[in-house]
């Protein structure tokens, strides 16, 4: 490995691990649930910048593209699921609060 | 005769036993099976005594063989109860009629004979239990049926000779272990440690049998409540008979007890207490049956006693006492059963000046109270004699124990005659007839052998007693009867006599001769306490077990605390711990999940 | 140069994340996504994929802030004094999130793991579309899967609530 | 042979059910059938079993759960005493029983709790044994909370999971027992096992599931609290075979197939001796008729420990004795209860009294029982008790022997003290009648039984004594 | 034909999608039902022609799918559970829409687990992974219940945690493989055993699993959807949605590309240890019914994932019969919820009581289920537990096998109590108008518990040529 590439690694490395925290932080402390699907995105950002940063280090630009485009789909399926649930809380509740959610316990 | 015959003693009462069931329903029937039976068996035995038999069956294996062995010692012994079974069930053909459980009676009185001429003829000791420990059904069946509260005495009874045959169990298991064998005949060893143990718990069932103390308590109880004849038959005779015959058996052929063994110190204090306890208990009773009773308690003291000097003369003695205390004893409680059954009563308080009503009762009484006092020439004076030379020769306390006991013994004998039989008749025994002639007869028959016993004592002595020690044991031996120690009885009775004429004189009837006694100051404590039962180790065993169930039951709620509390608590404590962590906060389950994690990467990566 | 230019882009990417988390108004928040998409989307051109930059950018940058957009639309609105008190309380949780982003950058910068992996050798076909279509067929059958069950999912939780 | 003893009553207790439909009566009569069935095919495996052979039929499927079934004296001994005490209790079922709700249920439990004995017994893999044990276990829960309420049920809970906890341990021990010789069939883990014992953690794992079979301490309260359930199942499985389950494993496993290290043939009776004697203290102090009873079978269960496991041959020999005359006297005991029960509707002896005046059968044959296991002769329990307890003290445990003892003692005492206030004293109450004449004959043919099991010894014996004969452990 | 197992079913969506409204609604039941079976069948009596024949369609795509015995066995079980899904979803779901689009999604599922059992690639992996999660996620929800809709957005969030764990994972992967093949994953593991990235990638991907399979302390999304699911759903989640996203992955992924490893094993092990004592002890205290089996699933995966752990053959053979069994008497428990549920109106255990007399056929299964979940003999359950237990003792791990027995307890405690509040006791006056559920519960009970019953029974049978060649897929 060229150490211009391992810079670059461990810069995107660095810069991907901390959105990676700044989404995992969102998803524990938020109470809104649209704020913690957006938690969400923000995860789904980070691990594709991980996937891409790979395939560049590695020379497999392609593959990583491919597997990155296939992470976006699935991931904005996956938003659409959830706003659609949480559309529904909120249909029954009239908000979004996460503490409103906390039926289901013990 | 075949060796077959060995068995008819125990058959012919069995199958009689059957009888009486099948035909109790035809009036009258069941005495006469019944007499029938005790007819056979008593030609059976005479026939079959003097001569030596041997007979054996497979049975249950392990040492357990049905081996019967007829020799001079079973065949007297059997003589006797059948003689006794005979004479008894005559009377009960009086006794017994208008009682609905006659046929009970029959059946088991049978039954007993049976299993005594069992346990007698036995040469195995299991089958000798088995004969033994089977008295106990029949034993609890005879107290059971004489009404509402007998139940209460039989139970007694059951619980006291149960667990002192099961000790007996336990001292055959030992002995069996130790000598190799089970058969009786062909164990011969001296007690070292171990069989000094088995020794002790052989000699509890024996004397439990017999009756002495300490496991004397359900006499007096049953004496109360059970039909008058079984008193006769079973702790009057038969029991006696079989519990010294057995005490006479382990401590001269199974073990070779010398006079230098602490079990012979031990046997021999058993029966001084036993003469002295019983005696002063006999004589404060107020009633015919229950003062009997603690007489028969008493007297076994002085078989033990005889029997525990291990000495030739002793041992006669003892063994002559065990025969002539089964004759005199089973005729005072027929005269008892007699005056219940005429009286009504057997409460001395009630009773009086039935002499000139039941002449011939009260002439048998006469004989078998003189016997059983001692006084010559009948035939309890002769072997007390020989008891009270063993004992000397053993220590003076002991003799100084049967001497003050045949004191007691003459006194409570006057009181209850005097309070029965002489004095005023009160209103209710105005109509009082004589007994029925059926039951006459064993009583004057009984106490006719009383009288020849005591005349022709060496008729006994030397046809019935002398052989079972055999030459060798004998050697050297005379049973002169020494003189001193007469004239001492006989000074000792006539101070009875005098005795009783001075309490009666100053406490003015008969009956309360020996209040002065049951109410001086050391004795009144005493005797109040023993009234209360404080002494009667039953009582006494059964606070014991109560405390050992007691803390039994706490150690089972203990264990099921353990399930029901502990186990049940501690796994709902978890859970409601756990699922109290489950708050429905699934930001809480992220950072599980989170930590989680960060524990799987610091496993994984430990390696590296 | 190049270097510097990720670097920049790079902060911007946490950068607009973290503004992303801060904001309380759930309407930044939507714009903060875009933006932080449109920078991963550079990012992505700065590390040789085209395509997927293009699909991050179309489909991220537009197509899911449009759903949160008109999600954050279809529920309540929030007036302003809701809006204080909510600042209050967001802040209360979040006002260490700078923080924690800075001191995680310090320690991650000082914590050098060296590539202790042997890195494989050079590709035999790099080219995204002939990965996607020849290659990876079972990923694509994949995919129809997934955005068939999302036309379910949008069928089945959408469309009643209309009625409602 | 073997199979259809096993399986007729496994398989046919699922016919009962749809029996159950068509008639009650023809389902009875099949449930009874079934039973005698095995009786009769056991007595005639008896013949060959007895004269030495031993009869084996197998299931090979080439690996570890070979299902082998395996006779030998001991097996058919077992078998034979069972099915015979289950007939009994089957057919005074047919009184008793019929009163209640589930019938069908019951008929099907029952006959599948003695298929699965019968499994059990012949079983000659542990595995197998294990499965028929469990059977056992659903069975008999599903028995004692046959009345549905919710006390049963918990206790009947209870018993379960007391039970499950001691087997599962079982279990642990016999994969112990597979890790050291390789093979879950007893014939192949004797030959590997040889001379050399068995690993101690073994042996107490699986003691652990004897005790809590057989309820022994520190396992034995659910024995009490099962009480709850119909008076034939409290026999069936205090007294006949459920109990017996725990004692028939401990026979087969540490007398006939291993060797086990010198602590057990101290330690295992020494836990019978505190079990014998604190649940005869409990027996003593409870009220309830029916758990005295129970009481009564854990402390008894404590006897044929004592002489299992001192494996000298006498007391082998009685305690097989023991199985045999507790299973008939204490079956008979909780017949008898039953019928107290079913009559007076009321289970605290405190309460009832006098019942010999309007149930006398009944009540003699429970003195007759009681005599039994009080090991009074001419009752057969007498001759087991005394063997017993010659044996424990031909192994020299003196002191244990001496605990028994009073464990005896206790027995007389508490068992005469449930009679004196079940059937003596004062008639509390009136109307009170004799129970149906089925479950009157069954108690009396148990009593006669238990008298005649004394008087013609000979037999038994005999039949124990070809018993032992074919077990290796015992020391001579 | 490999591939037919996920073609077949897209066609199957295709087809019922055909603008032929009402036709299809009723077809879609039995297309669900012909596509179960018929997988059901090819896996039991292993048609040549199926297996070896040329794959007509696959040779359109080059899907590398690949089928071994453990794929079979959850070729297997996903048919049963699908089937018994199926047949419960059609009696439960009144609306014909709703039940329509039920219809889909489940086949949609079945898709996702298809693939995911068959798949050989790591991201292909995750991709159906999402299908099946997307789907249930759908499914969860679809009857937007408040309480079903916060259950499904737990899951989704933590399920989308664990997509985040593993693809991260995947990244750096492929930075060490190059690929994302199995195979060739394995070989950069291999290679680089002792790489920091690598042992990192490897725990996270391990940890997504985790959640997706719902390990303590990777759990807390699942009771609450289990619990909260419709019926039907609940039947499909336990039974085996959970298995194969989750369980089915860890064992493929721990066997044959990251491992074996002995430090991987440690963290199997503790984590199913950990689960099997937390599960347990949680569904005690429960008197939710659902909720009650949900932590009993927890706890019984750990038993799977502790045999996964132990890492013999017999073990890994035991840990797959066990989720076999597993997938098999907890569908069954929750097809017996399922019933009571839709009977009574209630999940609350506390409310019931009794219900045995009512609903015999229901009692009856649920007593089969629980007695093999509690590994009594001579049931399923039994033997797998058998073969676990043996398999760690022989392994020297007497203390987890100690956890493991004695676990079974505390399981067999708390649906002892399940069994007493729901179907034991006295009935209540309430519950006098309950009647035994209708054929489309009835009969998928009654398949499953035979088949829980059948598999005991006739297990020494089919030990040497069925269970023991499960463990062929070991290298």
């Amino acid at each position: 490995m060229t150490n211009d590439m391992a810079v670059v690694l461990w810069l995107f490395g660095v810069a991907a691990a901390l959105v990676l925290i700044v989404g995992f932080y969102c998803l524990i402390a938020t109470v809104n649930l649209i704020r913690a699907l957006i938690g969400l995105e923000i995860l789904t950002k980070a691990v594709t910048l991980f996937i891409i940063l790979a395939g560049y280090v590695t020379g497999r630009t392609g593959l990583a593209q491919a597997l990155a485009i296939t992470l976006i789909i699935i991931e904005v399926v996956v938003v659409v699921v959830a706003v659609g649930v949480v559309l529904c809380v909120f249909s029954h509740n009239k908000s979004v609060d996460v503490r409103m959610i906390r039926n289901v316990k013990g | 005769m075949n060796e077959f015959s060995i068995l008819l003693p125990i058959i012919i009462p069995l199958v009689g036993a059957m009888l009486v069931i099948i035909v109790r329903r035809l009036g009258g029937m069941k005495e006469g099976a019944a007499l029938l039976a005790t007819i056979f068996s008593l030609v059976t035995a005479i026939m079959l005594y003097g001569r030596e038999l041997n007979y054996s069956l497979p049975w249950a294996g392990f040492g357990m063989e049905f081996t019967l062995r007829l020799y001079h010692f079973s065949a007297f012994i059997l003589l006797a109860v059948s003689v006794f079974a005979f004479l008894i069930t005559l009377y009960c053909c009086s006794f017994m009629r208008g009682k609905s459980y006659g046929v009970w009676f029959y059946f088991y009185l049978l039954i007993s004979a049976a299993m005594v001429n069992g346990a007698v003829l036995a040469d195995n000791l299991i089958l000798m239990l088995f004969f033994w420990e089977g008295l106990l059904v029949t034993l609890f069946g005879m107290i059971a049926i004489g009404g509402k509260e007998a139940f209460k005495a039989a139970t007694k009874a059951f619980i006291i000779i149960g667990i002192c045959d099961l000790c007996m169990m336990f001292g055959i298991a030992l002995t069996g272990y130790l000598a190799g064998t089970m058969t009786i005949s062909k164990i011969s060893m001296s007690p070292g440690s171990l069989g000094s143990v088995a020794f002790i718990f052989l000699m509890i069932g024996a004397i439990s049998k017999a009756g002495s103390m300490p496991f004397h308590s359900w006499i007096p109880d049953a004496a109360v409540n059970a039909p008058l004849p079984f008193m006769a038959f079973l702790p009057a005779s038969l029991e006696k008979l079989l519990g010294i015959y057995f005490l006479a058996r382990i401590s001269l052929d199974m073990f070779k007890l010398d006079v230098n063994s602490w079990l012979s110190i031990l046997l021999m204090v058993i029966g001084s207490i036993t003469i002295l306890a019983a005696v002063m208990m006999a004589l404060i009773q107020k009633d015919y049956k229950k003062l009997l009773s603690y007489h028969a308690i008493s007297q076994v003291g002085y078989m033990v006693l005889g029997i525990g000097t291990c000495l030739p003369v002793g041992i006669v003695g003892g063994l002559f006492h065990m025969i002539n205390h089964a004759l005199y004893k089973s005729c005072l409680f027929l005269t008892g059963g007699s005056v219940e059954k005429q009286a009504g009563t057997t409460s001395l308080d009630k009773l009086g000046g039935l002499a000139l009503k039941m002449p011939i009762t009260f002439i048998c009484f006469l004989v078998a109270a003189a016997s059983i006092s001692g006084v010559p020439p009948f035939n309890g004076f002769f072997s007390k004699e020989l008891v009270y030379e063993g004992a000397l020769q053993r220590g003076a306390i002991f003799y100084l124990a049967a001497v003050l006991g045949s004191f007691f013994t003459a006194a409570s004998f006057l009181k209850l005659g005097h309070s029965a039989f002489l004095g005023k008749v009160s209103d209710a025994n105005k109509n009082v007839k004589e007994a029925a002639p059926a039951m006459l007869l064993p009583m004057i028959v009984i106490a006719l052998i009383c009288i020849l016993f005591g005349v022709y004592n060496h008729f006994p002595l030397s046809n019935f007693i002398k052989p079972i020690l055999g030459e060798q044991r004998l050697a050297g031996h005379e049973f002169a009867i020494n003189t001193t120690l007469i004239v001492i009885t006989v000074v000792v009775l006539t101070g009875a006599l005098l005795h009783h004429l001075f309490a009666v004189k100053i406490t003015g009837s008969g009956l309360k001769s020996a209040d002065y006694i049951r109410y001086a100051p050391v004795f009144r404590g005493i005797y109040n306490r023993a009234e209360n039962k404080y002494f009667d180790p039953y009582d006494i065993g059964l606070k014991i077990v109560n405390v050992i169930t007691k803390t039994a039951w706490r150690i089972d709620r203990a264990v099921d605390w353990i399930y029901e509390g502990l186990t049940v608590r501690a796994v709902y404590l978890f859970s409601n711990g756990i699922r109290s962590a489950h708050t429905g906060n699934y930001s809480l389950y992220i950072v599980w999940s989170l930590l989680g994690a960060v524990l799987v990467l610091i496993v994984i990566m430990k390696s590296v | 140069m190049v270097l510097i230019l990720n670097i920049i882009l790079l902060v911007l990417f946490v950068v607009g994340a973290v503004w992303t988390m801060m904001t309380t108004r759930l309407l930044h928040s939507a714009v903060g996504l875009a933006f932080t998409s449109a920078v991963l989307t550079v990012l992505m051109f700065q590390l040789d994929s085209p395509l997927a930059a293009v699909f991050e950018l179309s489909v991220c940058a537009g197509l899911v802030s449009a759903i949160f957009i008109s999600t954050i639309m279809l529920t309540k609105r929030v007036t302003a004094e809701e809006l204080i008190v909510q600042r209050k309380i967001r802040l209360a949780s979040f006002w260490f999130l700078p923080i924690v982003v800075v001191a995680a950058a310090i320690v991650l910068s000082l914590i050098h793991i060296p590539v202790d992996f042997k890195l494989p050798e050079p590709p035999v076909e790099n080219n995204v579309k002939n990965i996607m279509w020849n290659l990876r067929h079972l990923d694509l059958m994949g995919q129809i899967a997934i955005l068939l069950t999302g036309v379910f999912g949008v069928v089945t939780l959408f469309k009643e609530s209309k009625h409602d | 042979m073997l199979l259809l003893i096993v399986f007729v009553p496994l398989t046919g207790a699922f016919t009962l059910p749809i029996a159950g439909r068509v008639s009650d009566r023809l389902r009875n009569l099949l449930a009874l059938g079934f039973v005698l069935i095995s009786l009769v095919l056991t007595a005639a495996i008896s013949m060959p079993v007895f004269s030495g052979e031993t009869v084996t039929s197998a299931a090979i499927f080439n690996n570890v759960y070979n299902f082998v079934l395996y006779a030998d004296g001991l097996a058919v001994f077992m078998a034979f005493v069972s099915a015979l005490i289950s007939a009994i209790i089957i057919f005074y079922s047919f009184g008793y029983i019929s009163h209640y709700e589930n019938q069908n249920e019951y008929y099907l439990m029952v006959v599948l709790f003695f298929g699965g004995m019968m499994g059990l017994v012949f079983s000659g893999n542990l595995i197998f044994l294990y499965l028929f044990w469990e059977i056992t276990a659903i069975t008999s829960w599903r028995l004692i909370g046959f009345f549905r309420e919710k006390q049963h049920v918990l206790r009947a809970d209870k018993a379960f999971m007391v039970t499950m906890f001691g087997s599962v341990l079982m279990l642990v021990g016999f994969i112990s027992i597979y890790q050291q010789t390789g093979s879950f069939e007893l014939a192949a883990i004797k030959s590997a096992l040889g001379t050399g014992h068995l690993s101690n953690l073994a042996a107490a794992l699986i003691l652990a599931g004897i005790l809590s079979k057989s309820a022994t301490l520190p396992l034995h309260t659910w024995l009490p609290d099962a009480g709850v359930a119909p008076s034939p199942v409290t026999a069936l499985l205090h007294a006949a075979l459920l109990v017996k389950i725990g004692v028939y494993v401990f026979a087969r496993l540490f007398v006939a197939t291993f060797t086990v290290d010198e602590f057990w043939h101290t330690a295992v009776p020494v836990i019978a001796a505190v079990s014998a004697l604190v649940s005869a203290g409990a027996a003593m102090v409870d009220t309830d008729l029916k758990r005295i009873i129970a009481y009564s079978t854990v402390s008894q269960i404590g006897f044929i420990f004592l002489g299992l496991s001192i494996g000298n041959e006498i007391g082998v020999a009685g305690a097989l004795l023991y199985i045999m005359m507790h299973g008939l006297a204490k079956g008979g005991l909780f017949l008898c209860a039953g019928i107290v029960e079913q009559n007076t509707k009321i289970k605290d002896i405190t309460k009832l009294g006098g019942l010999i005046k309007t149930m006398p059968i009944t009540a003699v044959s429970f003195l007759l029982c009681a005599f039994s296991v009080m090991g009074i002769p001419p009752f057969g329990g007498f001759f087991s008790k005394y063997m017993v307890i010659a044996g424990a003290v031909q192994s020299g445990h003196l002191w244990i022997s001496l605990t028994f003892l009073v464990g005896a003692f206790l027995t007389i005492i508490y068992l005469l003290r449930v009679f004196n206030m079940v059937f003596l004293g004062e008639v509390r109450f009136a109307g009170v009648k004799e129970g149906s004449a089925v479950m009157v004959i069954s108690v009396a043919v148990l009593a006669v039984l238990s008298l005649a099991g004394g008087i013609l010894i000979y037999w038994p014996c005999q039949f124990v004594l070809s018993t032992i004969q074919q077990l290796p452990g015992i020391v001579k | 034909m490999l591939s037919l197992f996920v073609l077949l079913p897209f066609l199957a969506i295709v087809m019922l999608n055909l603008p032929l409204k009402t036709v299809t609604r009723q077809l879609a039941l039995w297309f669900g039902i012909a596509l179960s079976a018929g997988q059901v069948f090819v896996v039991i009596f292993q048609p040549d022609v199926f297996w070896n024949g040329t794959d007509l369609l696959g040779r359109f795509f080059t899907l590398r799918l690949q089928a071994d015995n453990l794929s079979m066995v959850m070729l297997l079980s996903i048919g049963i559970v699908t089937f018994a899904a199926i047949l419960v979803g059609r009696q439960t779901i009144a609306d014909s829409r709703l039940r329509f689009n039920f219809m889909n999604l489940v086949l949609l599922s079945l898709i996702g687990m298809n693939g995911t059992v068959l798949l050989t690639d790591l991201f292909s992996l995750y991709i159906f992974i999402e299908v099946v999660a997307i789907s249930s996620f759908i499914l969860i929800a679809f009857q937007r219940d408040l309480n079903a809709l916060e259950g499904a957005f737990k899951y989704i969030i933590l399920s989308a945690v664990a997509t985040v764990l593993m693809l991260l994972s995947v990244s750096v992967l492929l930075m060490a493989a190059g690929d994302t093949s199995f195979s060739s994953v394995a070989a950069a593991v291999k290679n680089s055993s002792s790489s920091h990235f690598v042992r990192f990638a490897i725990g996270i991907f391990i940890c997504g699993l985790f959640i997706k399979g719902g390990l303590v302390p990777f759990h807390g999304w699942l009771p609450a959807a289990y619990s909260m699911a419709p019926a039907a759903v609940s039947v499909l989640l336990a039974g085996i949605v959970t298995k194969v996203s989750g369980i089915y992955a860890l064992i493929r992924l721990s066997t044959s590309v990251f491992g074996p490893d002995s430090s991987l094993n440690a963290v199997l092990m503790i984590a199913g240890a950990v689960s099997i004592v937390i599960g347990a002890l949680a569904a005690t205290g429960q008197s939710d019914f659902k909720r009650m089996l949900a932590y009993s699933s927890i706890s019984q995966v750990g038993y799977i994932i502790l045999a996964l752990g132990c890492g013999t053959k017999l073990a890994l053979v035991g840990a797959v019969f066990h989720l076999f069994n597993h997938s098999i008497f907890k569908s069954l428990l929750f097809v017996n919820s399922a019933a009571v549920e839709q009977q009574t109106g209630t999940s609350d255990m506390d409310k019931m009581g009794g219900l045995g007399s009512r609903m015999p056929y229901t009692n009856a299964t649920s007593l089969i289920a629980f007695l093999s979940t509690a590994g009594v003999p001579p049931l399923a359950g039994f033997w797998s537990k058998l073969i676990i237990v043996i398999a760690l003792w022989q392994s020297g791990y007497y203390i987890y096998a100690f956890i493991a027995i004695l676990s079974s307890i505390i399981t067999l405690g708390y649906l002892l109590s399940m069994q007493r509040r729901v179907f034991f006791g006295i009935l209540s006056d309430k519950l006098q108008a309950v009647r035994e559920a209708g054929f489309g519960i009835v009969f998928p009970a009654c398949v499953l518990a035979a088949i829980t019953v059948g598999v005991g029974l006739s297990f020494p049978f089919i030990f040497n040529s069925f269970i023991i060649p499960i463990g062929a897929f070991l290298k």
